[in-house]
C-alpha cells in the first residue's frame, strides 16, 4: 500500500489519532449499545457494523499513513496509567501491526456482518463481540507489556458468554470408557466447551504474568515499555525460563500442541461470528505474542528453544492435519485446519529466518482471512441445513453454487495454492525451515500442506458435489442480503492478497528486516 | 510476697501451660456449649496466670493492667457466648453444639 | 507495438478474461458471453505469441523479453519476481499453448453445444484461467513463477476434470488428479528450497561468479523431476492420467494431451542449465521415461475405452519426451512435444468428436464411423499415422531425432524399448482406426452424424499441422541453438520398419471380418498378465491402500488420540478436581466440634513448624 | 510528668472518636426515638461515616497518642478508610434487610456495627499489646452478636452430616443463630489462643510496647511458640486456612448485607494487626513467622479454590473463594516481610496489602449485595431472609439478564474482578501483589497462585453462567431497593474507575506506606 498517498498526506494523516480511532471504535460502539434497546435489531446490528466500520477504514488509514522509508514503531503516543509501576498506555505500530490490525479490521467487519442473523439477544451479542474486537486491536497497537497483556485478557474473555449464550453443542465421538467424565462434564456441551477454552487460555495467561513480571524486574522496575525492555539484555537464566513460559501461556491460545484442545471444541461450538474472529484473529494474538514478545524480547531464549518450538509447530501442522481428515463435523475439520495452519505460524516463527518470520506473520494474516471466510460459510451451511455432519451433505452445490465457489476457495488457499495468501505464507515458511538449523521441518511442512489438500478436497466433494441433494435439504439456498458481504470481502481479500502479497508484505518484511537480527542474531548473515 | 526467680517463673508458666491444655482439652471434648465455654475460661486463666507469673518475674504494673483487661475481654466473650447459647437453645431446644451443625459441605 | 508489449498481451489477455469471467457472475453464467470472451482474450494471446515466436525463430535477431516486477519482499531486498519473458525457448510453446487453447475452445462451443449455458460458461471461465497460467509458467522469468503457474495450471486441471461434477466418478477422478500431482509437486517446492538455499535465488541459470557443485545439482534435479513425474505422468505416477479423462475430451486433449501435461517436460526444458549438471538424474530419466514409454504403450493396447487408450498413449509419449531430454539433447524432447501437442491433441478432438457421434467412450459402441463421417475418419488417421510415426508425418522427425539421440547417448536398452513401444503405437492406433471407423457397425453408430463444421474447422489446422509440423525442425534446433538437419538413419530405418510392422499387424488383426476384436476377450491366454495391467491395477491399488490404509489409519488414529488421550486427560483432570472437591468437603462437616479440632490442629501444625 | 501527659497527641484519634461518640449517641438516641422510624438511625449512621471517612482526609491524624501506644501513620489511616467505607456501604446495602429483620431493634445493630469499627479504627493504630488485644476484641463482640442476627423461622426437612442431625420436617431453626454460634466458638478458642501467645511475647520481651519489644526479644523456642499461636489466632479472623472453617458457615447462615461487612472489614482489621504485630516488634524475627505465613498462604489457596468448586450456594462458594483471596493478602505480607527482612525497608508489599483489601473491598460488598438484591426480590414482604433456605443459590440468579440487566452486568463486573480481569480493580490488586511477591523472591508461589487464580474463575464463571446463559423462566423481575442500589452502583462505579485508571489510589497507597 505503499506509494497510494503522496509522502505530504501521508504525514498529515499520520497525524490524526489512528490508533486510538481504531482500538476506541469499537468500544464506544459497546458503550452505545448499551443504551440501545434490544428490541430494535436493525439499530443494534447498524451500530455494531459502524463500529466495526469505523476500525477498518482507521487501519486502512493507518497502513496508507505508515512511513514505508522511516519504518520502526510510528504514531506513538502516551497516557501514564500507574506511573509509579511504569505502566503506561503506550500505543504505537510497526509493519507487523499494521498488517494485523488490517486483518482484524477486515474479519471484524465482515463479521459484524456475518452476525446478522443472531436472533436472540443481539444487543448483548454485538456488545461482547465489540469488547472483544477492542481488545484485539488494543494488543496490535500496545507498546507496553503490562497494556499489552490488559488487551489480551479482555480479548480472551468474552469468549465465555459469547459461546456459552450463543453457541451451540456438538456431536462429539463416542465416550467409550470415559463415560463417567463425559457425563459429569458434558463433554461436546458449549458450556463445557466455552469453560474449557476459558480456563485453557488464562492458566496459559498466568505464565505470561510470571515471565512479564520477572522480565519488568530484571530490566529494573522501572518500566513496561517494550523499547526499553527490548533495549534490557536479560540474563541467560531469565530467558531460558521465561521464553518457555511466554511460548507456552501465548502458544495455548495459538493452539499449540498438545494445548489445542480448547480449540476444536470451542471454535465447533462458537457462534459463527465468533468463530471468525477466535480463530480469525484471536489464535493469532498468540502468536503474535509469541513473536513479538517472547522472541523480540528474550532472543537467546528463542535460539536456545527453537528447537522444540518448531518441533512442536511440525507436530501441530501433521496433527492438526491428520485429525482433521478424521473428523465428520465440518466445524471440527475447520477448527483442526485451524490448529494445523497455527503450527506454520509457529513453524515460521521458530525458524529465526527472514523468510520464516515473513512467512509466519503472513500466515496469521493469510489465515485469518481464510479461517473467517471457513466459518463464515460454515455458518450459512448450518443456518440453513441444521447441520454440519458432512455424511448427510452432497450435491449442494446444485442449491448453493456460490458456497461452493467460495468454500473451494478457501480450500485452496487452505492447501497453499499459489495465486491466494495462503501460498505465499506458506511458501515463505517453508522456505525459511530450509534455511534454518532444521531442514526437515521444511519437509513436514509440505506434507502437512499435501495432507490439507486430501481433506479440504475431500470435504468439498462430499459437501458440494455428487447428485443431487438428499430431498430433505429443500430449504438450501445461496447467500441472500447482507450474507454476501463476509463472502466476497474474504474472498476477494484471499486473492488480492495472494496475488500481490506485496501490500501486506512490505509492511511486515519491514519489520522483521530491524527485529530479527537482535534475535537470530549471526545466523542471519550466514543465511542471506 | 514471693518474689518470682526463674525456676518459680518456670514452675508457673508450667502450670499455665497445663491448665492451658486442660482448657483445651475441655474445649475439645465437650458437647455441650457450657461446657466448653468453661474450657475456654481455663484457657484464658492460663493467659492470665502467664501474664501475673511474667510481672511479678519482671516488675513494673504493665502486666498486672494486662492481666485485668484480659479478666474484663473473657468476661465480655462469655457473656456474648451465653447468649447465643441462649439463641440456640431457644431454637433447637439443646445446648450440644451438634444443635448448631446445619451448615456444612 | 514493441516485443514487451506484445509479450504482456500474450499473458494479460486471459488473465482480464479469467479475472473478469470469475468475478462478474452475470457474465460467467451465460455461455456464449463466456466463450465469447475467453476465445477472444485467446485469440489476442495466439495473435501475439505468433508475432513474438516469427521474430525468434526465424528472425534471429530480436533480443529476449524480460519483464520483471518485485513480488515478494525479503529482509529489505527483493526475494522473488514476477513477469514476463520470451526467448526462444519459451516462444515456440507460447504458440503451441496458445494455438491448440484455441483449437480446443472454438472445438468445444459445438462439442459442448448442448450443454446448460450456465455450465458452458463456467467451463470457460476455467478455460481462461488455464491459458492465463500455462502461458505464465511458459513464460515465467524464473522457477518461482513458473511453480506458481504451475499450480494453477494443477487447479485448472482439478476443476475441468471436475467439470461434471454431479458424476461421483468425475469428483473422484479430480481429486486423485489434484493429489497426486500435488504429491509429486512437494517435490518442486522443495527442489526450489535448495536451489534458493544454494544459489540465493530461483533461476534456472547458476548465477554468473557461482558455482553448483554435482551433488546439489543432483538433487536439486532430482527434486524437480519428482514434480515432472507427476506432472507429466510418469511411472508410477501416471495413476491418475486414465482418471482424467472423466473430463469433457476437448479438456482431455487440450490439458490432459497436448499442454498441461507436458509442463513438466517444458520445465525440465527450462531447468536444463540445471539439468545438465546432473548427470546421474538425466541417466535415470532415460530409463524411466523409456519404460513408460513401453509400459504405458502396452497398456494402450488393452484398452477399449477410445480415451483411455490415448491416455496410455500420451503417457507414452511424454515417456519419450523424458527420456529424450535424459540423453542430453534438449531439442529432440522439446520439438516432440511440439509436434506431440499437434497430433495428440488432433487425436482426441477426432476422437471427442466420434464421442459426440455415438454418446460412448467405449470402442465397442463404434464401428463402421467412416461410412457416416468422412472428415473426422480422415482426421483420426492423419492423427494416428503422425502418432505411429509414418514417414513424412510431424512425429515421424520428432521420435526418429529421439531415437537418434538415445543411440548417440548409448543407451541401448532404452532405445530397444523406446523402438519396442513405437511398434506397439502403431499397433494400438491401427486398432482405434480400424475398430471405430471400419468395424462392425454398433447400434449406436448407427444414427451417428458428422460434427458441426466449429468442430472441424480446429481439427483440420491442427490436422495439417500433424502432417507438415515435421518439417520445422531445423528452424526448431537452429532456434535452440543447436543444429539438427534431418538423416536417414540405420535407428530410424529400424524405428520406421517397427512403425509399419506395427500397422501392419493391426490392420490383418483388426480388419473388419474379425468381429471377435472387439473387446478385450481378443487378448489370448498368456497375455492375462498384461490384461490385468489394463485397469492400471497395481499400481492404482497400491495408491489407494496407502491412502486408506496409511492416510486414513493415520487420521482415525490421531483424531482417537485427540478425543481419547490429550483431551481425555484435560478432561481427567476437571473431573479429578470436581471428584475431589466433592470428596474433600465433606471435611466441613458442619459440626462446630470440629471446627475447633481443625483451629487446634492448624495451630499444633504451625508450631510444631515454628519450633522446628 | 504531667497526668495528662498521656493525653498529648489525641487530635490524632478524631476519627476513632467520631465513631465512639456516634455509637454511644445512636444508643441514646435509639431508647429516645419512638419505635416507628428506627430507619432514621441508619441514615445516622451512614452520616457519621461519612464523616469520619472525610476526616481521615481533611485531618492530620498523623502522629502519637496514648503515650506511645497509639500512632496514627498512613497505613492506619489508610485501613481507617477501609472500615470506614466498609462500614459505610455495609449500612447502605443492608438498611432495608436490617429494617426487615427487626424494626424495632434495627437501632442494636447500628450500634453493634459502630462499635465493632470502633474496634478496628484502634487496632490499625494500636502500638500495645494490650490496646491490641482490646481494640480485637472490641471488634469481635460485636460481629458474633451481629451474626446471629435474624428471625426464627421454619424449614423443610434438611439433611444433616449425620443421621442423628437431620431436622425433621417443619423444625424451627435459626440459620443466622448457627452462624453466629460458629463464629463465636471458633473466634473465641483462635482469640484466646492469641491471647495466650501474646502473654508469652510479653513475657520475652518485659514490656507491652512495641517499640521496646522490638528490642528486648530475643529469639527461641518460646517466641516460636508464642508467634505461631499469634499468628494461628489472627488467622482465624481473616479466614486463613485451616482456620477458615466458620466462614462458609457465617456467611451462609448469617444475613447477606452483613456477610459483606464481615467479610471485609474484619479481615482488613485482621490483616492490620498481624502488620502491626508481624512487621514491628516481630519484623527482625521474619525467620519465625515467615514459614508460618508461607504455608497459610499455600493451605489457603488450595483449599479456598478447591473447595468452592462444588458449591452450589453463592455465599458458601464466596466464603471459600474469599479464604483464597486472603491467600493473596498474606502474599502481600509475605512480600512486605521479606523487603524488611533483607533491607528492614518498608515496602510495596504493604502498599500492595493495603490496595488489595481495597479492591476485595470493594468487589467482595459488591458481590453480596447483588445477591441480596436479587434473594431480596424474590421474598415476600413478612419473610425474613433467614427463612427462605435457597435464596442464595445458583438458582436465584437465573435469567439476572432479562430479569435485570444492570445487576447483572454489576454482579459480573464484581465477579470477574474477583476473578482478577483486567480492567476491574481486583486485576491490579492481584497483579500487584504478586509484583511484590517476585521482588520479594517467591516466583515459583506467582505462577502458584495466578494458576490457581486462573483456575478459580471456573467458580466466580458459575454465577456469570448463571445470570446469562441460563432461561429465567418464570422468575420474576428484579429491582434493588434504593440505598441498595446506590450501593451497588457506587460500588461498580469504583470497581471500573479504579480499574481503568489505578494508578492515583495505587501511588496514594504507595505514599500510605511512606514510599514515593
Amino acid at each position: 500500500m505503499t506509494g497510494l498517498l503522496s509522502p505530504a498526506n501521508a504525514a498529515a494523516l499520520a497525524e490524526l489519532p489512528l490508533l486510538h480511532i481504531v482500538v476506541a471504535a469499537p468500544f464506544v460502539a459497546a458503550m452505545l449499545l448499551l443504551f440501545i434497546n434490544d428490541t430494535k435489531p436493525l439499530a443494534v446490528r447498524l451500530i455494531g457494523v459502524a463500529g466495526s466500520t469505523v476500525s477498518l477504514i482507521a487501519s486502512v488509514a493507518i497502513a496508507l499513513a505508515y512511513d514505508m522509508t522511516a519504518g520502526g514503531i510510528q504514531m506513538t503516543s502516551s497516557l501514564p496509567l500507574v506511573p509509579s509501576l511504569g505502566i503506561s498506555l503506550e500505543l504505537g505500530v510497526d509493519g507487523w501491526g499494521v498488517s494485523l490490525l488490517l486483518l482484524t479490521g477486515l474479519i471484524m467487519f465482515a463479521g459484524a456482518f456475518a452476525s446478522w442473523t443472531v436472533k436472540t439477544r443481539g444487543r448483548e451479542f454485538y456488545l461482547m463481540l465489540l469488547v472483544l474486537v477492542t481488545g484485539v486491536f488494543g494488543v496490535f497497537v500496545s507498546l507496553d507489556l503490562f497494556v499489552f497483556f490488559l488487551f489480551y485478557e479482555i480479548a480472551v474473555l468474552p469468549m465465555y458468554l459469547l459461546i456459552g449464550i450463543w453457541g451451540s453443542s456438538n456431536k462429539v465421538a463416542d465416550a467409550g470408557p470415559f463415560k463417567f467424565i463425559w457425563k459429569l462434564l458434558d463433554v461436546g456441551g458449549k458450556e463445557y466447551a466455552a469453560m474449557k477454552l476459558t480456563l485453557m487460555l488464562l492458566i496459559g495467561s498466568a505464565l505470561i504474568v510470571a515471565a512479564m513480571i520477572a522480565m519488568y524486574i530484571e530490566a529494573g522496575s522501572t518500566s513496561f515499555d517494550l523499547r526499553h525492555l527490548e533495549k534490557t539484555h536479560f540474563s541467560l537464566g531469565l530467558q531460558m525460563w521465561a521464553f518457555p513460559a511466554l511460548w507456552i501461556g501465548f502458544g495455548t491460545l495459538a493452539g499449540i500442541w498438545p494445548f489445542h484442545t480448547w480449540s476444536p471444541d470451542g471454535h465447533a461450538s462458537a457462534p459463527t461470528a465468533v468463530s471468525m474472529l477466535h480463530a480469525g484473529v484471536l489464535m493469532k494474538l498468540g502468536a503474535f505474542g509469541v513473536m513479538r514478545i517472547g522472541m523480540v524480547l528474550l532472543p537467546e531464549g528463542a535460539r536456545e528453544w527453537a528447537w522444540l518450538v518448531g518441533g512442536v509447530a511440525a507436530i501441530n501442522i501433521l496433527y492438526g492435519a491428520f485429525a482433521a481428515m478424521a473428523q465428520k463435523d465440518l466445524k471440527y475439520i475447520i477448527a483442526y485446519s485451524s490448529v494445523s495452519h497455527m503450527g506454520v505460524v509457529m513453524l515460521g516463527a521458530a525458524t529465526l529466518t527472514v523468510n520464516g518470520w515473513n512467512g509466519a506473520v503472513y500466515q496469521m494474516f493469510a489465515h485469518g482471512l481464510m479461517t473467517g471466510l471457513f466459518f463464515a460459510l460454515v455458518g450459512l451451511i448450518y443456518e440453513q441445513a441444521h447441520s454440519r455432519w458432512i455424511p448427510d451433505f452432497g450435491g449442494f452445490a446444485k442449491k448453493q453454487p456460490f458456497i461452493a465457489a467460495f468454500f473451494t476457495l478457501g480450500c485452496l488457499s487452505s492447501l497453499g495454492l499459489p495465486g491466494l495468501a495462503g501460498f505465499v505464507a506458506e511458501w515463505l515458511v517453508f522456505l525459511g525451515a530450509w534455511q534454518s538449523a532444521f531442514s526437515w521441518w521444511a519437509i513436514v511442512g509440505l506434507l502437512g500442506a499435501w495432507i490439507t489438500a486430501i481433506y479440504v478436497l475431500r470435504a468439498t466433494r462430499r459437501i458440494f458435489w455428487g447428485p443431487a441433494p438428499d430431498p430433505k435439504w429443500t430449504d438450501i439456498r445461496d447467500p441472500i442480503g447482507t450474507e454476501w458481504v463476509a463472502l466476497w470481502l474474504l474472498g476477494l481479500a484471499l486473492v488480492v492478497f495472494g496475488a500481490v502479497p506485496g501490500l501486506v508484505m512490505d509492511f511486515i518484511d519491514l519489520t522483521t528486516a530491524e527485529t530479527l537480527p537482535r534475535v537470530a542474531g549471526q545466523a542471519l548473515e550466514v543465511l542471506r | 510476697m514471693i518474689a518470682v526467680n526463674a525456676e518459680v517463673l518456670q514452675l508457673l508458666l508450667l502450670l499455665s501451660a497445663a491448665l492451658f491444655s486442660l482448657g483445651v482439652y475441655g474445649v475439645l471434648t465437650r458437647k455441650n456449649i457450657i461446657g466448653l465455654l468453661i474450657g475456654l475460661e481455663l484457657m484464658a486463666n492460663a493467659v492470665n496466670i502467664n501474664l501475673v507469673a511474667f510481672a511479678r518475674h519482671q516488675g513494673g504494673t504493665a502486666g498486672q493492667v494486662f492481666t485485668l483487661f484480659t479478666i474484663a475481654l473473657t468476661v465480655a466473650e462469655v457473656a456474648v457466648g451465653l447468649a447465643l447459647v441462649i439463641l440456640l437453645h431457644r431454637s433447637r431446644r439443646s445446648t450440644e453444639t451438634d444443635a448448631a451443625a446445619q451448615l456444612h459441605g | 507495438m514493441s516485443h514487451q508489449t506484445l509479450a504482456l498481451f500474450v499473458l494479460l489477455s486471459p488473465l482480464v478474461a479469467a479475472v473478469v469471467l470469475f468475478i462478474v457472475a452475470p457474465l460467467r453464467v451465460r455461455g456464449p458471453v463466456s466463450a465469447g470472451i475467453t476465445i477472444a482474450s485467446t485469440a489476442i494471446s495466439l495473435g501475439a505469441s505468433v508475432m513474438l515466436a516469427m521474430a525468434r525463430m526465424f528472425g534471429q535477431s530480436a533480443p529476449n523479453v524480460d519483464i520483471q516486477a518485485a513480488w515478494l519482499p525479503g529482509g529489505g531486498k527483493v526475494l522473488s519476481t514476477v513477469g514476463v519473458y520470451v526467448d526462444p525457448v519459451a516462444a515456440p510453446m507460447m504458440v503451441v499453448v496458445a494455438l491448440v487453447a484455441l483449437c480446443v475452445q472454438v472445438y468445444s462451443l459445438g462439442y459442448l453445444g448442448h450443454e446448460p449455458s450456465r455450465d458452458r460458461g463456467r467451463y470457460f471461465a476455467y478455460h481462461a484461467l488455464f491459458a492465463f497460467s500455462m502461458l505464465g509458467l511458459v513464460m515465467a522469468p524464473n522457477l518461482l513463477q513458473l511453480f506458481l503457474c504451475w499450480e494453477l495450471v494443477g487447479l485448472a486441471s482439478y476443476l475441468l476434470i471436475g467439470y461434471y461434477w454431479t458424476k461421483p466418478s468425475a469428483g473422484q477422478a479430480a481429486l486423485k488428479a489434484f493429489w497426486v500431482t500435488k504429491f509429486a509437486d512437494m517435490g518442486l517446492m522443495l527442489g526450489l528450497m535448495v536451489l534458493f538455499v544454494k544459489t540465493g535465488g530461483f533461476d534456472w541459470t547458476v548465477p554468473p561468479g557461482q558455482v553448483l557443485m554435482t551433488a546439489d545439482a543432483e538433487v536439486i534435479a532430482g527434486l524437480l523431476f519428482l514434480a515432472v513425474v507427476g506432472k507429466s505422468a510418469q511411472f508410477p505416477m501416471h495413476i491418475w492420467l486414465p482418471d482424467a479423462m472423466e473430463g469433457p475430451t476437448p479438456v482431455s486433449a487440450l490439458l490432459h494431451a497436448a499442454t498441461m501435461v507436458a509442463a513438466g517436460v517444458y520445465l525440465i526444458v527450462r531447468a536444463y542449465p540445471i539439468f545438465s549438471l546432473a548427470p546421474t538424474v538425466l541417466t535415470f530419466m532415460v530409463y524411466l521415461g523409456a519404460f513408460t514409454a513401453l509400459f504405458a504403450a502396452i497398456v494402450a493396447v488393452f484398452q477399449d475405452d477410445i480415451k483411455k487408450v490415448l491416455a496410455f498413449s500420451t503417457c507414452s509419449q511424454l515417456g519419450y519426451m523424458v527420456a529424450a531430454l535424459g540423453t542430453g539433447s534438449m531439442v529432440s524432447g522439446y520439438f516432440h512435444l511440439t509436434t506431440h501437442a499437434f497430433f495428440k491433441a488432433l487425436l482426441f478432438l477426432t476422437a471427442g468428436s466420434l464421442i459426440h457421434a455415438v454418446h460412448s467412450n467405449s470402442l465397442h459402441d463404434m464401428g463402421g464411423l467412416w461410412k457416416k463421417m468422412k472428415p473426422t475418419g480422415v482426421l483420426l488417421i492423419i492423427g494416428s499415422l503422425a502418432l505411429a510415426g509414418f514417414p513424412m508425418t510431424s512425429g515421424f522427425f520428432s521420435k526418429d531425432l529421439i531415437l537418434e539421440e538415445l543411440l548417440h547417448a548409448g543407451h541401448i536398452v532404452p532405445l530397444i524399448a523406446a523402438i519396442a513401444a513405437a511398434g506397439l503405437t502403431a499397433f494400438y492406433m491401427t486398432r482405434v482406426v480400424m475398430l471405430s471407423l471400419f468395424g462392425a457397425p454398433s447400434e449406436a453408430a448407427e444414427h451417428a452424424h458428422e460434427s458441426p463444421a466449429v468442430m472441424l474447422a480446429p481439427m483440420a489446422l491442427l490436422g495439417a499441422l500433424a502432417l507438415v509440423g515435421g518439417l520445422l525442425h531445423g528452424d526448431f534446433a537452429k532456434m535452440a541453438g543447436a543444429e539438427a538437419a534431418f538423416h536417414i538413419t540405420p535407428v530410424g530405418i529400424i524405428a520406421t520398419a517397427t512403425g509399419l510392422t506395427g500397422i501392419a499387424a493391426g490392420l490383418w488383426r483388426f480388419s473388419p471380418g474379425k468381429r471377435a476384436a472387439v473387446g478385450s476377450q481378443w487378448v489370448s491366454a498368456p497375455m492375462r498378465f498384461v490384461t490385468w495391467l489394463t485397469g492400471n491395477a497395481p499400481v492404482d491399488r497400491a495408491f489407494a491402500l496407502f491412502y486408506r490404509r496409511v492416510m486414513l489409519t493415520a487420521a482415525a488414529g490421531v483424531a482417537w488420540f485427540d478425543r481419547y488421550i490429550i483431551d481425555a486427560l484435560i478432561n481427567l483432570s476437571g473431573w479429578a478436581v470436581l471428584k475431589g472437591a466433592e470428596r474433600f468437603r465433606r471435611l466441613q462437616t458442619g459440626r462446630p466440634a470440629d471446627y475447633i479440632y481443625a483451629v487446634i490442629a492448624g495451630l499444633i501444625a504451625l508450631t510444631a513448624m515454628g519450633v522446628m | 510528668m504531667s497526668a495528662f501527659d498521656a493525653l498529648n497527641g489525641v487530635e490524632i484519634l478524631a476519627v476513632d472518636g467520631i465513631v465512639a461518640v456516634g455509637a454511644l449517641g445512636l444508643l441514646l438516641a435509639d431508647v429516645a426515638m419512638p419505635a416507628g422510624n428506627k430507619r432514621i438511625l441508619g441514615y445516622c449512621t451512614l452520616l457519621l461515616l461519612a464523616l469520619g471517612f472525610t476526616a481521615t482526609f481533611t485531618l492530620d491524624l498523623t502522629g502519637t497518642a496514648l503515650g506511645g501506644a497509639y500512632v496514627g501513620d498512613g497505613f492506619a489511616i489508610w485501613c481507617k478508610r477501609i472500615f470506614l467505607a466498609a462500614g459505610f456501604f455495609g449500612v447502605l446495602g443492608g438498611m432495608d434487610e436490617t429494617a426487615r429483620i427487626g424494626p424495632r431493634r434495627q437501632g442494636e445493630y447500628y450500634q453493634l456495627l459502630m462499635m465493632s469499627l470502633l474496634g478496628m479504627t484502634l487496632l490499625a493504630g494500636a502500638r500495645d499489646l494490650i490496646l491490641l488485644m482490646v481494640s480485637f476484641e472490641l471488634m469481635s463482640l460485636p460481629l458474633y452478636a451481629m451474626a446471629a442476627w435474624g428471625g426464627i423461622g421454619t424449614y423443610p426437612k434438611r439433611k444433616g452430616p449425620l443421621p442423628s442431625m437431620e431436622l425433621p420436617a417443619k423444625t424451627k431453626w435459626h440459620r443466622p443463630a448457627e452462624a453466629g454460634l460458629k463464629l463465636y466458638l471458633v473466634g473465641a478458642v483462635s482469640s484466646v489462643v492469641a491471647l495466650y501467645g501474646i502473654s508469652l511475647l510479653f513475657g520475652i520481651g518485659g514490656s507491652t510496647r512495641f517499640d521496646v519489644l522490638a528490642r528486648t526479644m530475643n529469639a527461641g523456642p518460646v517466641m516460636s511458640l508464642a508467634v505461631a499461636m499469634i499468628v494461628g489466632g489472627f488467622a482465624f479472623k481473616i479466614g486463613a486456612a485451616p482456620f477458615h472453617m466458620w466462614v462458609p458457615d457465617t456467611y451462609q447462615g448469617a444475613s447477606t448485607p452483613f456477610v459483606a461487612f464481615l467479610s471485609v472489614a474484619p479481615k482488613a482489621a485482621g490483616f492490620a494487626a498481624l502488620v502491626q504485630l508481624l512487621l514491628g516488634p516481630l519484623a527482625g524475627h521474619t525467620d519465625t513467622w515467615m514459614p508460618l505465613v508461607l504455608a497459610l498462604i499455600i493451605v489457603s489457596l488450595l483449599v479456598g479454590n478447591l473447595m468452592a468448586v462444588p458449591q452450589q450456594n453463592v455465599k458458601r462458594m464466596l466464603g471459600f473463594s474469599g479464604v483464597a483471596q486472603m491467600g493473596f493478602g498474606l502474599m502481600a505480607l509475605l512480600a512486605a516481610g521479606t523487603v524488611a527482612h533483607t533491607s528492614g525497608q518498608k515496602s510495596e508489599g504493604l502498599a500492595t496489602l493495603l490496595f488489595f483489601l481495597a479492591a476485595y473491598m470493594v468487589a467482595n460488598m459488591g458481590v453480596f449485595f447483588v445477591i441480596e438484591a436479587v434473594a431480596a426480590s424474590g421474598r415476600t414482604e413478612d419473610e425474613t431472609a433467614d427463612e427462605k433456605d435457597s435464596d442464595d443459590t445458583l438458582a436465584v440468579f437465573r435469567g439476572l439478564h432479562a430479569r435485570s440487566p444492570g445487576l447483572a452486568l454489576a454482579g459480573l463486573l464484581f465477579v470477574l474482578s474477583l476473578g482478577g480481569i483486567p480492567f476491574a480493580i481486583g486485576f491490579w490488586a492481584k497483579v500487584w501483589v504478586l509484583l511484590g511477591l517476585w521482588t520479594a523472591g517467591y516466583g515459583w508461589l506467582v505462577v502458584l497462585a495466578a494458576a490457581l487464580s486462573a483456575a478459580g474463575l471456573f467458580y466466580y464463571l458459575q454465577i456469570a453462567r448463571s445470570m446469562y446463559m441460563t432461561p429465567e423462566g418464570d422468575l420474576p423481575k428484579v429491582t434493588a431497593r434504593m440505598e441498595l442500589g446506590l450501593a451497588i452502583l457506587l460500588l461498580a462505579l469504583l470497581t471500573m474507575a479504579v480499574g481503568l485508571f489505578p494508578g492515583p489510589v495505587m501511588e496514594a497507597a504507595r505514599v500510605a506506606v511512606g514510599l514515593g
